[in-house]
C-alpha cells in the first residue's frame, strides 16, 4: 500500500488551471523527486498536501485514509512537514534564529508553557546539531541571508516527526557544500522508513536522491520514470522538447574593460583583489555560503563601500553611494530573494506584473511625469513571449506567478533597458532548465555589456558564464576560463 | 515679601498655596488661573497651579501632591465631587484650608466659590423672553456631561417646564477640537430641517459662536436670535458686529472668581472666617449695551463696567482693594 | 502600512482561496457588490434622509455637508499619503491646531495681512513635516512613534505664545502689551465666502487638493514611488529610487495639507482657538481607513479618503437633521462603520 | 505591526552595511548608551527634579507617580500585545471609559456590589476584545479600521443607558425612575487603599499585571507565536500554529485590560464620568511606543510599555512640582520625547 495516493486532483485559480488531474504516489522508504517546467503546478500540489489551501476536486489518500487537511496544523498533525518555496514563509523578524528553529514545536504544543533562554538555546542547537548545520542562534532571524533562511527551513521540517516529508525547491541558494550534507541526511532519513517528495530544477539533487521521478506538465503528472532515471527523456516531457546546448558559444572578450576593481578590499582584514569584466563578457563568481559573493554584488551597486581600492567603469573612476547613483551610472542589479529586493506585496500598487518590471525604467518610461501610455503593457508583453513568463496577462498579479515565473520576471526587469554592467545574484533560483536557457540566450543576445553573475552552484556558473571566479572569505581566488568539459565539483578548491 | 499690617502668615509672605484645577485649557481657566495669579502676587503667595486635563482620578493625585509639598491652603477649581471628596478631607485633616470653586465638595470645612451656572442661564433666558416674548421655538445647544452645562441645562429645563410656549425643535452640540465650527456644521442641518426656529439658547460662547457661524453662511442673520454664557474679547467683537444675531450672553469675570477664590484661602489660612457661600453675581451683556458703550475687549469692560471687574466678596482690609 | 495589506491577505493570494468555483454571474456580483458596499450604503442613506426630511437634499445642504467635511477629507488625504509610504502621521491634529494659531499669530500679533500670512502658515505645515521626516528618514525613529512626539510637541508649542490664552483681537501678550491687529477680513472669505452664492471656498479647497493628490499618487511616477517605498522600501532603493527623499515628500506634503485645514479653520472660526486637535485626528484617520473599503480597493487612496470623509459627513448631518440626540450620533456611526465595513472585507471571504 | 520592523531593518542585512568595521571598545560603548538612553534620561530627570524640589524624591510622591501612571502603563500593555500581533487597539480608550460607565451603572442603577461589578466589567471588556477580534480575524477588516469603528460606537454606546448623564447616586434615569445605588465601598478601595499605608492597590495591580505580561510574552511559548504572528503570519500558519486563535487572544487581553484600567479609575473617581479616559488612548500608545526605544529593543515588550509610563509620569509630575504651566509641559514632553528617541534610534545608525 503506498503512504501517499493522490488520484485527480485538481486545482485552479480564476482562468489558470494549475492542477488538472494530477495523480500521484509515494512509499515508504522512498525519495519520490517531483520535475516540471515553471508554473507546472508543483507547489500547488504542495500546497495542497500541507493544508495551505484545498484541492476543488480528487482525493487524496494518506496512510490509507482519505485525507483533505483543512489547516497546515492539521497537515503537520498528520505527519506531512512540508519545506515550501519561498523564503518569506520560514520565520519572522523580531524572533531569533532559535525561536525560528523551535517554531512548529511551539505551534504543536511539544516544547513547555514557560521557556527559559537556555533552554530554546539548548533545544534549537540540537536541532541543528541533528543536521550539522551551524547558524547564529542569537541573531534576528530577518537578519539571516537567503541561505541561511533554507536552513533554518530544512532544520526546522528534519526535526519534525514525519511520515512523509515534503520539499519545494530547497537546495535553490544553497551551496554544493549545504546540498551534500542534505543529501545524506535525506538518505539517512529515508533508510529509516521515511517518505520523502522533492521538487527540484537542479539535476544534481535529483541524480543524488531520487528513487523515482515523476514529471509534471500543466497541471498533470505526465510521465513517471524509476531508476535509473534517464534524465534527457525525463526532461524532454518535462518542457515539450530537446535541451538545447545551454552553454552557449565562447566568445573572446572584446576590447577595453567595462568595469575594473583595482586592489579592491571588501571588508577590513579580507585580502585585496583586482577584478576586470569586458564588454560581452559573462563573468560567474561563485564559492560557498558566506563567501562574499553577495557582498561583493552590492558594494558595486553602491550598497557599500570597500575599505581600500578603486573601481572604475569604463575607465572613469566609479564610486557610487547610493543604488540610485549606480544605475545612474548605467550598473543595474537582480538581487538575491527577490521577495524582499524586487516584489510589492499582493493588492499593493505596483504589484502587477508590467508593474514590477517598469519600477526602475519609469522616469525612462514616462519622462512627462504622469503614466500615461501603453510603454508598460508593450514591455510586459514584450517579456512574456521573450522569456516564456507564464502568467494571465501582463497586469497579472506577481504574487500568482509560480516562483519560477516571479523569478523571470525579476531577470526581465533588468534586462529591458540596456546599460554597462548588469548585476546578477543567484538569478536562476527555481527557474527550470528549459528556462534557464532561454533566460542565457536572451542575456547573451546583448553584447552591449557586461554581465556579473553570483551562484552558489558551480555547475550553474560553468554553464553560463565565459569565465569564472572563485570566492573565499571575501576575496576573489581563481579564475577558471570555461570550456566545453564538463566541470565537476570536486575540480574546484574547497 | 510679606504685607505690612497683614495677619500671620502673610506678614512674611511665602505663603504656599496650591491651585488645582479639573480643567485648564481654554479661556475661562487661563483667566481664571491669571486672576487668581494676579490676586496671589498681591498677598505674596508662592502659588503652585496644577495643570487639570479633565481626569478626576489625576486630580486626587495631584491633591495629594499638594499635601506632599506641605501648602498652607488649596483652591480646588472644578472637578468632581465623588473623586475629590475624601482626598480633601485628607487635608482639612492635615489642617490644609481648602476652598471650592464650582465644585460642591458638601463639606462644612470647604467653603465653595460659585459662578452661579444657574444664574447665568436664568439672565440670558430672561432676556428672551423679554426679546420675544413668551411664546417661541427654540433651538438648544447641549452636550451633557461636562458640570457647568449640566447646571445651565437644568435652569433649560426648568425655563420649558415654566413656559410651555417655548417649544424646543432641535437640540444638538458637540463638544470636539473645533466645537464652533463643528457646533456650527450641525446648527445648519438643524436650521435646514427647522426653518421656524427663532431663538437659539447656546449657554456657552463656543456653541454660541458656531450658530452664528451657521446663522451668517445660510444667510438668516436677520431671523433669529443667540442667546448665551460666557464671555471672551472674541466674543466681544463677534456680538458687536454689524448685523449680528448673537444678541445676549450672561457672563461672571472669571478673573475675579479666580482673585475671589485666593482671598478667600488667604482669609482662611489668616484664621478669619469666611461664608460657606460665596457667590460672584454674573452680569448680563447686551449686544445693545456693548454697542452704546463701545466696549471692544474685556478689558474695556471691565474699565466701562466696575461690577465686572470687581467683586467685594470676602476681602479684608489688609488686602489690597486693586486687583490688575 | 505594509501591515495592512498583510492583515487582509492571511496569505499571499497566490496560495489564498479564490472564488473560481463559484459561476461567475455569481461572483460579478458579489464583486460589485463588495466594491460599491460604501457607496449601496451611501445611497440608502440619502434616500432614507431625504424621505424622513425633504429639506436634507437641497443644495444648500448638501453645500455644508461638504463644507464641513472638508478639513477631515484634506487632513485624511495627508494621512492617506503617508500611509501610502508606509508610514502614519499622528501629528496633522496638532499641526491643524497650531496652524489656527499661527494664522491668527500671524494677523493679530504681527499685523500681517492674508498674503503674507497664507505662506507663513503653509510653511509651517511643510516645516513640521520635514521635521517628521527628519526624525524618520534620518534618524529611523518609527513613523508612529516620531508624529507621536511631534504631536505632543506641537500641542504644548502652540500655547506658549500666548501663554495658553487663545488669540483674538485686543489679545495681552504674555509681556504685557496689547496686540492691535485684527483678522484680514479676506482671510476670513476663505472660510467664510462661497463662490457664486452657492459652492463654499472650503469646498472648492477640498475639490482641488483632492484632485491634485488623486493624481499625484495614482497617475504619477512619483506616486507609483511613493506606494513602493510603502510596499517593500528595500526593494524601491533597490530600485534606484531615492526612499528617504520619497517620505520626506510624504511627510511634508501631510504637514502642508494640515496647516492648509488649519487656515480653514482659522478663517471659519475668525480666532486662534487653542485645542489638541485629538478629534481632528481622529476623524481624518477614520476617513483615509474609510477609504481603504471604498471601491474594495483595501489600500490608502484619496479618491477612498474623500468619499470616506463625504459619508461619515452624510450620516452626522442627517441625524442632526432628524433630531437625533448627539450622543446616539456616536453610536450610529460606530455601526454604520462596522456595517460597511464588514461587508466590504467580509463578502467574498467566507473562509476564516 | 511588520513596518516597524521593516523600519528597523532598512536593508537585508546580508546587503545593509554591517558595524563590524568599528572597533568593539566603541561599540560596546555606543551600544551600552543606546539600550540605556531612556533610563540615563530617567536618572538625570530624577536627579534634576530631587535637587530643585526636595518633595520629589519621598516616598509618598513617588508612590503617587506611579499610581498616576497604573492605568496607562496598564492600557498601554494591552496595546503592547495587540502590536506584537502585528495589530494594533485603537479602542481601548473607549473600553477603558466605558468600562467605568459600565462599573457605576452596576452598582448604582443595578445596585450591584463589587464581587458581582467586577466580573461583569472585565466580561464587558473581554467581550469587546472578542469583537474586535471578530472583525479583524473572521471578516478581515483591518486592524485599526476595526478598532477605530469599535471605537466611535463605545464612545457612543456608553452615553445611551444614561442619555448622555454621567452616573452617580440618584441618577434620574431616561424613562423617569431615580436609581437608589450607590458605589460599594469596597469597590472603592480598589482606587483609593493603600497597602501597610504606602502601596496603592493600582500599583499592585499594575505591578500583577505588568509581570503576567511580560513572563506571557517573553517566557512563555505563546508569547513567541504571539510575536510570530505580528512577524510574519504567513509563516506562522505554515508552521502549525493557528494564528487566527492567537490574535483573538492578544485583542481579548487587550480589552480585558483596558476594562481592568476601567475599573481602576471608576474606583479612584468614584462616578461614572463622561469625559474619563479622553486622552487616555494617546498617552498608552505613547508608553508602548516608548517602549520600543526602552533597552534599544525596537519592538512591543511589555517592560518597555512600563517603563516609558513611568517615565512619562516621572516628567509630568516633576513638572508640575516646579510649578512649570501646562502648556509647557505638552511641550517638555514633546522634546523629552524626541530626544530620547532620537537617542535611541540615531545612535549607532550614522549612515542614512
Ligand atoms: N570579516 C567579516 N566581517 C563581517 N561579516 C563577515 C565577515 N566575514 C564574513 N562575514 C559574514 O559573511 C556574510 C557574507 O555574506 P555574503 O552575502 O556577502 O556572502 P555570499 O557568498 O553571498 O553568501 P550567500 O551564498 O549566502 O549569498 C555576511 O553576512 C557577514 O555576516
Ligand atoms: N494564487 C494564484 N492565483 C492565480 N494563479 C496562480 C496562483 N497560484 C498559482 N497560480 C498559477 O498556477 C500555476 C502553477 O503554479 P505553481 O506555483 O504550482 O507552479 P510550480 O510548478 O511550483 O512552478 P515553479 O517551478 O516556478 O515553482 C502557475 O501558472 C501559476 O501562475
Ligand atoms: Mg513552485
Ligand atoms: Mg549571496
Amino acid at each position: 500500500m503506498p503512504l501517499l495516493q493522490v488520484d485527480k486532483l485538481s486545482r485552479s485559480f480564476g482562468a489558470t488551471r494549475a492542477l488538472a488531474d494530477a495523480d500521484l504516489q509515494t512509499s515508504e522508504g522512498e525519495i519520490v523527486a517531483l520535475m516540471g517546467a515553471n508554473g507546472a503546478g508543483k507547489s500547488t500540489l504542495v500546497n495542497i498536501l500541507s493544508g495551505v489551501f484545498p484541492a476543488d476536486e480528487g482525493t487524496i489518500r494518506f496512510k490509507g485514509a482519505v485525507f483533505a487537511p483543512q489547516s497546515p496544523a492539521e497537515a503537520v498533525h498528520a505527519g506531512i512537514v512540508t519545506v515550501h518555496q519561498s523564503l518569506d514563509r520560514v520565520g519572522a523578524p523580531g524572533l531569533t534564529v532559535a525561536d525560528a528553529l523551535l517554531l512548529n514545536q511551539y505551534a504543536n504544543r511539544s516544547e513547555p508553557f514557560f521557556l527559559t533562554r537556555s533552554r530554546v538555546k539548548r533545544r534549537a542547537q540540537a536541532i541543528l546539531d541533528a543536521v550539522g548545520f551551524d547558524l547564529p542562534l542569537d541573531h534576528d532571524f530577518a537578519d539571516l541571508p537567503a541561505a541561511d533562511r533554507q536552513l533554518v527551513a530544512i532544520a526546522r521540517a528534519l526535526a519534525n516527526k514525519a511520515s512523509l516529508l515534503i520539499l519545494d525547491e530547497p537546495t535553490a541558494s544553497l551551496s554544493g557544500q549545504e546540498s551534500r550534507r542534505l543529501y545524506d541526511i535525506l538518505l539517512r532519513l529515508k533508510a529509516k522508513g521515511l517518505s520523502i517528495l522533492y521538487i527540484s530544477h537542479r539535476i544534481a539533487d535529483l541524480e543524488a536522491l531520487a528513487d523515482r521521478a515523476a514529471v509534471m506538465r500543466s497541471g498533470r503528472v505526465a510521465g513517471v520514470f524509476e531508476r535509473p532515471i534517464p534524465f534527457d527523456q525525463a526532461i524532454e516531457t518535462m518542457i515539450g522538447r530537446k535541451l538545447s546546448a545551454a552553454r552557449p558559444d565562447a566568445r573572446a572578450a572584446q576590447g577595453v574593460p567595462v568595469f575594473t576593481m583595482h586592489d579592491a578590499q571588501l571588508l577590513p582584514g579580507a585580502e585585496p583583489f583586482d577584478l576586470s569584466v569586458h564588454q560581452g563578457e559573462v563573468v560567474a563568481i561563485t564559492g560557498a555560503l558566506g563567501a562574499g559573493k553577495s557582498r561583493l554584488l552590492s558594494t558595486i551597486f553602491g550598497l557599500h563601500s570597500l575599505t581600500r581600492g578603486q573601481m572604475y567603469l569604463e575607465s572613469q573612476p566609479y564610486a557610487p553611494t547610493s543604488p540610485g547613483n549606480a544605475i545612474a551610472a548605467g550598473v543595474a542589479m537582480a538581487a538575491e530573494d527577490r521577495h524582499q529586493s524586487s516584489l510589492m506585496p499582493p493588492d499593493w500598487p505596483g504589484s502587477a506584473l508590467a508593474e514590477t518590471l517598469s519600477l526602475p525604467h519609469l522616469a525612462k518610461w514616462y519622462p512627462r511625469v504622469f503614466l500615461f501610455g501603453k510603454r508598460e503593457r508593450q514591455e510586459a508583453e514584450s517579456a512574456i513571449t521573450r522569456l516564456r513568463i507564464k502568467a494571465s496577462g501582463p497586469f497579472a498579479p506577481i504574487s500568482t506567478l509560480s516562483g519560477g515565473n516571479q523569478q523571470k520576471v525579476v531577470l526581465a526587469r533588468w534586462e529591458a533597458e540596456p546599460g554597462k554592467l548588469l548585476l546578477l545574484d543567484e538569478p536562476f533560483q527555481g527557474v527550470d532548465i528549459g528556462a534557464r536557457s532561454d533566460i542565457i540566450r536572451a542575456i547573451r543576445s546583448r553584447t552591449d555589456r557586461a554581465i556579473l553573475i553570483a551562484t552558489s552552484d558551480p555547475e550553474e556558473a560553468f554553464e553560463v558564464a565565459d569565465r569564472v571566479l572563485f570566492i573565499d572569505r571575501h576575496s576573489l581566488k581563481s579564475s577558471l576560463v570555461a570550456d566545453t568539459t564538463h566541470h565537476t565539483l570536486e575540480e574546484l578548491p574547497s | 515679601a510679606g504685607i505690612e499690617g497683614a495677619p500671620s502668615p502673610f506678614d512674611k509672605g511665602g505663603v504656599k498655596i496650591a491651585l488645582i484645577s479639573y480643567i485648564s485649557a481654554g479661556d475661562f481657566f487661563q483667566s481664571y488661573q491669571a486672576g487668581a495669579k494676579a490676586q496671589a502676587n498681591q498677598l505674596g503667595i508662592d502659588l503652585r497651579i496644577f495643570p487639570g486635563k479633565q481626569n478626576a482620578a489625576e486630580q486626587r493625585e495631584q491633591i495629594q501632591q499638594a499635601i506632599n509639598l506641605g501648602v498652607k491652603g488649596i483652591v480646588i477649581d472644578h472637578g468632581l465631587p465623588e473623586s475629590i471628596g475624601d482626598v480633601v478631607q485628607q487635608a482639612v485633616d492635615a489642617g490644609i484650608k481648602v476652598v471650592a470653586f464650582d465644585v460642591n465638595l458638601n463639606n462644612p470645612a470647604v467653603p465653595q466659590v460659585e459662578q452661579s451656572d444657574h444664574e447665568l442661564a436664568r439672565l440670558a433666558l430672561e432676556q428672551a423672553v423679554k426679546d420675544n416674548g413668551g411664546s417661541f421655538k427654540a433651538g438648544y445647544v447641549y452636550v451633557a456631561g461636562f458640570a457647568p452645562l449640566d447646571r445651565r441645562n437644568e435652569t433649560w429645563e426648568k425655563f420649558k417646564s415654566e413656559n410651555p410656549a417655548v417649544v424646543e425643535k432641535a437640540r444638538f452640540g458637540v463638544v470636539s477640537d473645533t466645537t464652533a465650527t463643528s457646533t456650527s456644521d450641525q446648527a445648519k442641518a438643524a436650521f435646514t430641517a427647522n426653518r421656524d426656529i427663532k431663538v437659539v439658547f447656546a449657554p456657552y460662547d463656543e456653541f454660541a459662536r458656531g450658530v452664528k457661524l451657521a446663522a451668517r453662511d445660510l444667510g438668516i442673520a436677520d431671523k433669529v436670535k443667540i442667546y448665551s454664557a460666557d464671555v471672551s474679547t472674541a466674543d466681544i467683537q463677534e456680538i458687536t458686529e454689524d448685523g449680528s444675531p448673537w444678541v445676549a450672553t450672561a457672563a461672571t469675570n472669571p478673573a475675579v472668581v479666580g482673585a475671589v477664590s485666593i482671598r478667600a484661602v488667604a482669609l482662611k489660612v489668616a484664621g478669619a472666617d469666611v461664608p460657606l457661600q460665596i457667590v460672584v453675581k454674573p452680569v448680563l451683556l447686551t449686544q445693545t449695551a456693548l454697542r452704546e458703550a463701545g466696549v471692544k475687549t474685556i478689558e474695556d469692560l471691565a474699565a466701562k463696567l466696575p461690577s465686572f471687574s470687581t467683586s467685594d466678596a470676602v476681602t479684608a482690609d489688609w488686602i489690597p482693594a486693586k486687583l490688575f | 502600512m505594509t501591515s495592512f495589506n498583510e492583515d487582509t491577505h492571511p496569505l499571499p493570494s497566490n496560495i489564498s482561496e479564490l472564488s473560481a468555483r463559484q459561476d461567475s454571474l455569481a461572483r460579478t456580483l458579489q464583486n460589485a457588490a463588495q466594491k460599491g458596499a460604501i457607496f449601496i450604503l451611501l445611497a440608502m442613506l440619502v434616500v432614507g434622509f431625504s424621505a424622513a426630511q425633504p429639506a436634507f437634499i437641497n443644495v444648500v445642504n448638501l453645500m455644508s455637508i461638504l463644507q464641513a467635511v472638508s478639513v477631515v477629507a484634506i487632513l485624511g488625504a495627508g494621512v492617506t499619503i503617508t500611509l501610502a509610504v508606509g508610514g502614519f502621521d499622528l501629528s496633522i491634529g496638532a499641526v491643524a491646531a497650531s496652524s489656527v494659531m499661527a494664522a491668527s499669530y500671524s494677523m493679530i500679533v504681527w499685523g500681517f495681512g492674508v498674503y503674507a500670512t497664507l505662506p507663513i502658515v503653509l510653511a509651517f505645515g511643510a516645516a513640521v513635516g520635514l521635521a517628521n521626516a527628519v526624525l524618520i528618514v534620518r534618524l529611523r525613529v518609527p513613523d508612529l512613534l516620531a508624529t507621536l512626539a511631534m504631536m505632543f510637541l506641537l500641542t504644548g508649542l502652540q500655547l506658549i505664545p500666548t501663554a495658553g490664552r487663545s488669540i483674538s483681537s485686543g489679545l495681552i501678550l504674555p509681556n504685557g502689551t496689547t496686540s492691535t491687529g485684527a483678522y484680514d477680513p479676506h482671510f476670513l472669505l476663505i472660510g467664510r465666502y462661497s463662490l457664486f452664492g452657492t459652492i463654499p471656498i472650503p469646498v472648492i479647497i477640498m475639490i482641488i487638493a483632492a484632485i491634485m493628490l488623486f493624481v499625484l499618487t495614482e497617475n504619477t511616477r512619483v506616486g507609483r514611488l511613493l506606494f513602493a517605498t510603502g510596499g517593500n522600501e528595500v526593494a524601491t532603493r533597490l530600485a534606484g529610487a531615492s526612499t528617504a527623499r520619497l517620505k520626506t515628500m510624504a511627510y511634508v506634503i501631510s504637514g502642508t495639507l494640515a496647516s492648509l485645514g488649519g487656515i480653514i479653520i482659522a478663517a471659519r472660526v475668525g480666532r486662534g482657538d487653542v485645542s489638541s486637535g485629538a478629534s481632528l485626528l481622529m476623524d481624518s484617520v477614520a476617513a483615509a481607513l474609510i477609504g481603504f473599503a471604498v471601491l474594495g480597493l483595501r489600500r490608502p487612496n484619496v479618491f477612498g479618503t474623500v468619499v470616506g470623509a463625504i459619508f461619515v459627513g452624510i450620516l452626522l448631518n442627517g441625524l442632526t437633521m432628524l433630531n437625533i440626540p448627539y450622543y446616539t450620533q456616536d453610536f450610529v456611526k460606530g455601526v454604520v462603520l462596522v456595517g460597511a465595513l464588514a461587508l466590504t472585507y467580509g463578502l467574498g471571504r467566507s473562509r476564516p
